[in-house]
Formats: C-alpha cells, structure tokens, sequence
C-alpha cells in the first residue's frame, strides 16, 4: 500500500519540519492549510499504523494451538 | 596353575579391602563432569574426568555415583548456590568415598559437594568469555543498532509451549491501547545442552528475514532458575551481538545478567517486561503523535492570530500614517506660504536697502571727489606761487652776477685802485716798441689826466 | 479570479512597502488616494484569505480529533 | 483642468525654486509680483489638492472600518 | 512712460556704472552734475517700482489670507 | 559767458602747463606777470565750477533724501 | 621809450654776449669802456623789469591769498 511508504521516522521528521516552520512563523498563511492537512494525513497515517484494525491474538494463539 | 593364582573374585576382594584401607576417610577431590545422568530411583550417575593443562587431553577418569538420598538434598543446594544444574563441562568439588565393589569396579561415592568451587569456576569461564568477546569487538555492536520507535514487527525466539510465551504474547496482543503487533514464533530449546544451537540456529533462520523485524526478542520463561549456563555462551553471545536487529532478551533470572544480556541491545528480566516495554514505546510515540498534533493546532493558531494582529495593526498604522502624512504636508504648506511672506518683505527690505546705499555710496563719492579736486587746485596754487617767487629770485641772483663781473671788468674802476692808461695820438700804449722820443702822452688817471712828454725810450 | 493571483505574504510586503513609502514621506500626494485604496483592498484580501485558512485549519483539526 | 498638469510635487518643488530665489534677493524687482502671484496660486492649487485628497482617503478608511 | 522704459535691474546697472566712474575719479566735473542727476532719477525710479510693487504684493498675500 | 567756454579739466591742463614753463625757467620776465595772472584767473574759475558742482549735488541729494 | 623796446630776455642775451667778449680778453680799453657802459645800461633796465614785475606779482599773489 502506498501508506506503507513512508516510515514512522520519515513520517515524524515531516511532521516536525512542518511544525518547526510553522512555529518559525516563517510560513506564508497561503501554505499553511496544506501543511496543516499534510500533518493530520501524516498523523492518521501513524495511529492507523499503531492500532490494529483486527484482533489478531486469537489467530496466533489459535494457530499455536493447532501445532 | 600357580600357587598365586586367584580368582577374579579374590582378587577384587583384595582390591576392595586394600582400597577401604588405603583411603578409610571420605577425600575432596577436584574434577569435570564429562556424563551425567539420573536413573529412575533417582541416583545420580557421572562420569568424571580430569584434562590436562595444556592440551586438554583427559589424563584421569572415574565413575560417581551420589545415592538418591544424597542427591534429594546436594542438588537444590548446589542449584540454589550456583544458578547452574550440575551438567557435562562443569566443573566440581566432591566429597568422595573411594568405593572399589568386587562387580562393579572402582567408584567414587559422592557425600558431599561444595557449589561454591564450581561457581568460581563458571565465573572465570563467564570472565573469559566476556574477555573474548571485548577483544573481537562484538560486546556492543547490537547496543548500537537502533531499535525503531515503533517496534511492530517482532520475531520471537522461545520454547513453543512454554508459558512465558504465552503470557508475552497475551500482554502484548490484548494491550489496552490497541496497538498493534506482527509477531513471529521461531521456536527453539531454551534450556540444557542443545539449547545453544538451537537458539543459533534460529538466529540463523530470522537473519535471512531480518529486513522484516524491527527487533528479535528472546524470551525463557517458566524454567529452573539454574537452567541458564547456556545463555553464557560465547557462541550465542557472539551471534547475538553481532545479529543485525536489535535483539531484546527477557531470559527471566532474577540475580546476575547472563552474557547473552549483556551483550543484546536490551535486556529484561521477564518476557512479560518485554511485552510491557514494546506496549510502553509505542505508548511513548502515541503520546508523541498527540503533543505533536497539539503543537500543530497551537502553532496554526498561533500563527493565524498573529498574522490577524498583523493585519489589524497594519490597518490602524494605515490610518495613522495616512493621517499624520496629510497633517504634515499641511505644515509644509503653510510653513511655505510663511516663507513667501516674510520672503517677499525681506525681498523688498533688501532691494530698498540696496538702494539706500546708493544714496550714501553717491554721497560718499562726491566727498571723496570733491575733496580731491580741491586739494589738487590748492596745491597747484601753491605751485604758482613758490615758482613765480623763485623764478624772479633766480633773475635777481643772475643779474647780481653780472654786476660783479662788470665792476671787475670797468676800466674805471682798475683806475681807482692805482692804474692808468696812457695814449699817444689816442691810442692807447700796450708797448714801448713804437714810442718816439718826443711823443706826446696823455695819461689818464682814476681822477685827472697828465700830458707828457717821452724823453726816454727804455726798451 | 485575479485576486487570488497574489499570494497572502506578497499582499503583506506591498502593505508594508506602502506604508513605508507613507511613512518617509516620498509619497506625492496624487498618488497618495491610489495608494491608500489599494492597501485597504490588499488588508481586506489578507482578512479573506486568514479568515478562510481558519475555518480550514479548524475543520482539518476536529475532523482529526473525532477519529 | 489646466490645474491638474501639474502634479503637487512638481508644485512644491515649483514653489520653493521660487521662494529661494525671492529669499537669495536675486529676483528682479520687476518679476517679484509675477512671482508671487505664482506662489500664491500653486499655494491654492497644492492645498485644493490635499483638502480633495484627504476626503477621498477619509471616505475610504471609513468604508474599509464599516465592513 | 518713457520712465518704465528702464527695467529695475538696468536701472541699478546703470547706477552702479555712474557710481564707479565717481568713485574712481575718472569723471571731468562738468560731467558730475549731470550724472549725479541721472542717478538721482534712476533711484527714484527704482524707489517707485519697490513701492509698487510691495503694495502689489502685499495686496495678493491679503487676498490669498482671506480665501 | 568766456570763462565757462573752458572746461575744468582744460583749465587744469593749462594751468599746470603753465607752472611747467615757469619752473623750467623757460618764462620770459616781461610774459610772468600775464601768466601768473592767467593762472589764478584759472584756478578761480575751477574753484567756482567745483563750488557751484558742489551746491548742486547737495541740492540733488538733499531732495532726494526728502523723499 | 626806446628802453621799452628791447625785451628783458632780449636785454639779458646781450650782456651775456658782451660779457663773453669781455672774457675773452681782445678788447681795447676804449671798446671795453663802452661796453662796460653798454652793460650797465642794460642791467639796470633788467633790474628795472624785474623789480616792476616783482611788484606787480606780488600784487597779484597777495591778492589771491586774500581771497
């Protein structure tokens, strides 16, 4: 998936350049929309990555089981 | 047949009471384990050994036996002491009763044993092992990989049913915060002698996955206590400090580190404080995530407040400016109209002083010129006067000289002072030289003449 | 629409250039009415332009908290 | 208008050549009424100017404060 | 007039040439009264534009305080 | 009249002409006398033209500082 | 009177010839008397000249610084 492609790190390091431009004032109010979305995108991106969707304890440990 | 010949049984019997005489007392003796085993009535039956120094060839050798009695009571104490089983390759001090039985042979019957001669020896064989490991470089290679924030896909190296696995498992999949985990099962012994190969070997069978894991835990849990003496080897050591992903043991003693701790990148007392530390980073990112989003929301607030600060400043700075610009350009208007009003005044002061000064400029020329004029006729005047004077001075002073040359010169006047002239015939004499006898002379005096008569001629 | 086709900090550079010009006095009182019209409508365009950022930015950040 | 060929700079900058000339005292008497007369009519010309100016400004800032 | 026929600045010119020729005692005597007289009337002359024209003046800077 | 047929400056040259052939002592005794009267004849005549010059600029003058 | 008729310049070249003649020595005692004679004749009608002018001069100077 093209979510997959960008890694935690890479992810956190465009997050906080964009908070550091942001926090510099430097950033033209044109662009902050799109740096403010392109954030949240990044962090939906990282929880999604973090939480799991699907129960998968059960499989595992049924699949243990099974052996 | 010889008269000293014996049976096998006499002489065994000779043996044995030569050797219950020869060793009466129990002796402590030092030795390696090279077998052992426990049968079921729970005797303990080893095999020891003795290497040399130098070659590690095996120079002694000799059975022992600790009765079941025994053995119920010597192995928790040694186990307790040692943290180690008594295993093959260790080695031991034992008390020992030299035993020689007419069947069995020569044996060692162990009644005693002092753990802590073998717990000096598994030290100094952990001490070397570390020793080597410096010396190769490899104690902090796996320190120095960096375990990913987000530890999510995990390989786990661990017995299949042991119940450590399971709790890890548990407390790691049912997490009260949701996150989620790929964990992979490569099964292995985690105790006793094949311990060490199998671990390596599944060591072995991740690194060809290895770009798949961010860390490699390696759990034992629910074992002996004193089952870890192949977590001190320096083989898995080395293979777990040189193993490309952070490898994180939770190997479940209580006291001293293992090697295979000391050299992972992280090391854990349980595989449930491994489970709860993987739980606990990703904790730390999900609380980075929000202070992050929080920090984005603060700073475009922030942002958006100033730049309306920035406008509404720029809007009354506008009307100010704007302002005090036309209130200034009235000032320099009306400082203008002020400087052609006293401009044209002092214009006109200036031109009509300009003008007076030509009154007084005539005034002062006239002077001057008159003055000039009227001393030059005065001198030239005086000129008259001092020119005329002189001039008829001058004619007097000539005439006066005349006079005297004349009065020098008057015939009349050499007369007076003794002279005279004398005539013949009227004229006058200069020379004897045609003067006759006879002649008449008329001499004139200053007063008078006189007639004469030459007598004499004297020339 | 030509509006938009200046961007939030060039609009606040010309207000400032603007101003300054007002400010030291080298603007010529012709051109002063022109100038003054067109910083209001560049103030009014930045209001526009931070006032609909905000709705935006709001928007993009509670549509993030409610996941 | 013939008034509005001449722009408020280009009278100040009128008025003043004038006013030094008549301060330097090197104006001939002759061309002082011209002169003047000249002075005083830019004065008007300039001050019509702002006074018009400061209307047009004031009915700006005004509109621009109501919205 | 024939007096009119003189600008003011001629007219200084002219006084200040009589006025040199005086000083530096070039002039026969004769000659004296003549110039005298002439620079009399030219200074005359200049006094009347002064006046004229200050009256002139002043009357457009009254009228010009009015408005 | 004969006397004002010669100018100031005329009589000046004459009488200085005058004094020239005296000092010389080119003068005849019988001509002195006639020429010395000459002379003072001429520096009367120059002492009345400088008078009467001398009345007239005052007059001049006077009238025009009345003014 | 033929005393008049002869100039005092006239008069005075006259003595200074004889007197060169005198000077010279070539003549007679009865030309010399006559010269003599001649002379003295002629110095007094100078001496007379002059002392006339004299007076005549003096008239006219007294008279002058009278004034």
């Amino acid at each position: 998936m093209a979510k997959n492609e960008i890694s935690y790190k890479a992810a956190v390091t465009e997050i906080e350049e964009i908070l550091e431009a942001i926090e510099d004032g430097n950033m033209d109010v044109d662009e902050l929309t799109v740096n403010v979305k392109r954030v949240t995108e990044l962090l939906k991106l990282c929880k999604d990555k973090l939480h799991k969707t699907e129960k998968e304890v059960n499989k595992i440990l049924e699949a243990d089981q099974e052996e | 047949m010889a008269s000293d010949t014996l049976t096998l049984y006499d002489l065994n019997k000779k043996i044995q009471s030569v050797t219950t005489k020869a060793f009466p007392d129990p002796l402590w003796v030092m030795a390696e384990i090279l077998e052992i085993q426990v049968n079921r009535s729970g005797h303990c039956y080893m095999e020891l050994i003795e290497k040399s120094g130098t070659d590690e060839k095996i120079i002694a050798r000799s059975r022992a036996t600790i009765w079941s009695y025994k053995y119920r009571i010597l192995r928790p104490y040694f186990e307790t002491t040692t943290r180690s089983q008594l295993h093959a390759g260790i080695k031991v001090l034992v008390k020992a009763e030299v035993s020689f039985h007419e069947l069995y042979g020569l044996s060692l019957n162990i009644t005693d044993i002092d753990p802590s001669f073998t717990l000096g020896d598994l030290e100094m064989k952990k001490r070397e092992v570390i020793k080597k490991l410096t010396a190769d470089g490899v104690m902090e290679m796996n320190k120095e990989l960096i375990l990913p924030e987000v530890p999510q896909n995990i390989a786990v190296i661990s017995a299949k049913t042991a119940a450590g696995y399971g709790d890890f498992i548990d407390s790691l999949l049912n997490n009260s915060y949701n996150f989620r985990f790929n964990i992979t099962l490569y099964p292995a012994i985690m105790q006793g002698d094949a311990a060490e190969r199998s671990i390596i070997s599944a060591l072995e069978s991740i690194f060809k996955k290895e770009e798949m894991y961010d860390a490699v835990i390696v759990i034992r849990g629910g074992g002996s206590q004193a089952d870890l003496e192949c977590f001190n080897s320096y083989n898995l050591a080395l293979n777990i400090a040189q193993f490309p992903v952070p490898v994180i043991t939770g190997i479940g003693h209580e006291r001293d580190e293992t090697i295979a701790d000391l050299v992972a990148h992280t090391s854990l007392k349980t595989p449930t404080a491994v489970a709860e530390f993987l739980v606990d980073l990703m904790v730390r990112f999900a609380d980075l995530l929000n202070h992050l989003r929080e920090a984005i929301n603060k700073s475009a607030t922030w942002i958006l407040q100033r730049q309306e600060l920035l406008i509404a400043q720029k809007a009354s700075d506008l009307s100010h400016l704007i302002k005090s610009s036309l209130t200034q350009e009235e000032h320099a208007l009306e400082t203008l109209y002020g400087r052609l009003k006293s401009g044209a005044g002092t214009g006109n002061m200036k031109v009509s002083n300009h003008l007076k000064s030509y009154s007084q400029r005539i005034k002062y020329a006239w002077n001057s010129f008159s003055k000039q004029q009227e001393f030059e006729l005065a001198a030239l005047n005086k000129r008259k006067t001092r020119s005329t004077r002189e001039m008829i001075m001058q004619q007097k002073r000539h005439l006066g000289s005349i006079e005297k040359n004349i009065e020098l010169t008057d015939p009349a006047k050499v007369l007076e002072r003794g002279y005279s002239i004398s005539y013949i015939d009227g004229e006058a004499i200069k020379s004897a030289k045609n003067v006759k006898n006879g002649d008449k002379l008329l001499t004139k005096l200053s007063k008078g003449e006189i007639h004469s008569i030459i007598t004499k001629n004297g020339k």
